[in-house]
């Protein structure tokens, strides 16, 4: 069997392949043995035949495979109907509360929501770069102040904090509700 | 289908076309096990009635109705003789061959309409047909090419680590869950919800955040201001100052009158990172 | 964006995708519309980009997707330590009746195989998602009216089943000695 086909045989297996392929494997599909070095150098060249595509192939922990290179990530994810994963209401609510009176303590906030504030909520905002610490109120324990980033506004399409739903307009929806 | 082939079909059915129709061998010997490969090997009274013609060169469309039916019901006698559990369908399909043969015997009346009267066969041939096209029609979908069989989907593999997935908030979400907070805030107590500019609450977090920032911790007054914030914004931006100053959250210091006003942190973080990576306490204020 | 780049997201997907793209999924991954003569003309150029490897891009009834060539499958086969289903005359020509004459009712393939129709032989070719019931025949019983899939034409690399291999005219001999 000529090199070219046998290149093309993999090229076939690798593309298709559900699960990495080992050297094994792969070399399982001829009746001729195939040495190590003459798959490696085989699979060196597929993988800069495809040099110019939009896919690599890889080798793995666990064998070789072709992959979608990163920068497709954006594009093929919009494929995928999948639904965004959602903040809890705990993470909504504290951030709501942050958002509409910062800058505020963790105190504020569980006195606000009434129940002590996870510390992994706080965490998760934080690291979403949506909240910040701007300061320390001069009580005991010296508690963080949070306040809403920049990035925050940015991501939620709004120029500054203004933009959002006035308090005023929000408390009189409140009452109005519960006038009825 | 192998067996089915020790079936010795043609001398007598093959002849019996233009020419006066031979009679059956009577020692006619079909072993049972072929017999049992054979009702296996067949899907039924159609394809066997089939298997019969096409094997005899038969003209589908002039089947001779007597030899044919002898030579089936001798295959359907010589199953039930060797006990083999006969459909039914063989059964029904030997009283259907024995009405079209006596048909066959009786004169062909003209219809009223002038029309000829239709052949006794015709629905044996129409049904004969149709079977043998669906069945080749089964052989030729099975000669196509089949998924993991003659071709294999391509999938690679998708990188998606570098690509996970945020959740998204709305300012609707944002402003329902502030809501919420609010009616539980009034249900719960009598816990006093300011009403506040909003503008206000976020210049404080500006002030707060610039103060931070500030070398030696204090800032000029002035340098607060940024005279693109307009009338409305100074405003604002004073009056975020005096809420500071009264939840004690900025210290506004001036030496003598009309000396310069700076602002400071009323707590300097009492962390911070230095440039070279370890930490070091700064005394508070 | 360039038409190349664009080309190059569509490679990606069409590669990396788990079930055939239709036209309207692949325009998802662009902000910019994208006209789909525009789209037909880039997958066009994409399949003749592929013409001297050993996979090609297929238009399929439900949507495009790249496989394998059918000569390769010999060596692929032996990957797959799983035998591709074999199966029986009773389930081929019942797949064949419901191919070539759908929408019929399991009467129907009884009428015009002459036997029995075996559950187990609908079954598994429902548990193929190969046909299904669309419907069901205003007579007593009301008996399920069973057609093949989108995914039946996939599965054997067709767009349509006018694709299907034409049935053996026999019938013409017949109706022109009916003629006579």
């Amino acid at each position: 069997m000529e090199p070219t086909t046998v290149k093309r045989v993999l090229e076939a297996a690798l593309l298709a392949t559900r699960e990495p392929l080992t050297l094994n494997e792969l070399k399982r599909m001829f009746d001729a043995e195939l040495a190590n070095d003459v798959l490696r150098k085989l699979l060196d060249e597929l993988r800069n035949e495809y040099a110019e595509r939009p896919v690599e192939l890889l080798q793995l922990a666990s064998g070789w495979r072709f992959r979608t290179r990163p920068e497709y990530a954006d594009y093929l994810q919009r494929l995928n109907p999948e639904k965004p994963p959602k903040y809890s209401r705990a993470v909504l609510e504290t951030l709501a509360i942050i958002a509409y009176r910062q800058p505020v303590t963790r105190g504020d906030i569980e006195e606000i929501r009434g129940v002590v504030v996870n510390t992994q909520v706080i965490r998760t905002l934080e690291e979403r770069g949506w909240i910040d610490v701007v300061g320390h109120r001069d009580t005991p324990g010296r508690p963080a102040l949070f306040a809403t980033t920049k990035h925050f506004l940015d991501d939620l399409g709004l120029r500054s904090l203004s933009e959002l739903p006035p308090l005023e307009q929000l408390a009189e929806t409140l009452e109005l509700n519960h006038a009825n | 289908m192998t067996a089915t082939a020790e079936l010795d079909l043609e001398p007598p059915v093959a002849r019996i076309y233009g020419e006066p129709m031979a009679q059956l061998p009577l020692d006619l010997y079909i072993p049972p096990d072929a017999l049992e490969v054979m009702l296996e090997a067949f899907e039924g009274p159609l394809d066997l009635l089939l298997y019969m013609i096409r094997k005899a060169n038969i003209d589908v469309l002039d089947i001779p109705m007597a030899p044919l039916t002898a030579q089936y019901l001798v295959y359907v006698e010589a199953m039930r003789a060797h006990n083999l559990e006969l459909a039914a369908d063989y059964l029904v399909m030997a009283a259907m061959l024995i009405e079209i043969k006596s048909r066959m015997l009786l004169p062909r009346h003209q219809q009223d309409d002038g029309a000829e009267a239709e052949d006794p066969r015709a629905e044996l041939v129409r049904r004969l047909m149709e079977y043998e096209r669906m069945k080749i029609a089964g052989q030729k979908l099975d000669e196509l090419d089949h998924v993991e069989r003659e071709f294999f989907w391509v999938e690679t593999l998708v990188e998606k680590s570098l690509a996970q997935r945020q959740p998204e908030v709305s300012i609707n979400e944002l402003t329902a869950a502030w809501q919420a907070v609010l009616r539980q805030a009034q249900l719960k107590s009598h816990h006093k919800i300011q009403r506040e500019e909003l503008s206000v609450r976020e210049h404080m977090s500006l002030i707060l955040r610039r103060l931070q920032g500030a070398e030696g911790g204090f800032v000029h007054f002035e340098d607060l201001f940024d005279p693109d914030m307009g009338v409305p914004g100074v405003v604002v931006h004073f009056l975020a100052m005096l809420e500071l100053a009264r939840e004690k959250l900025v210290e506004i210091t001036q030496t003598e009158a009309f000396h310069p006003i700076y602002l400071r942190l009323a707590i300097i973080p009492i962390e911070q990172e230095s440039e070279d990576g370890t930490d070091h306490r700064q005394a508070g204020a």
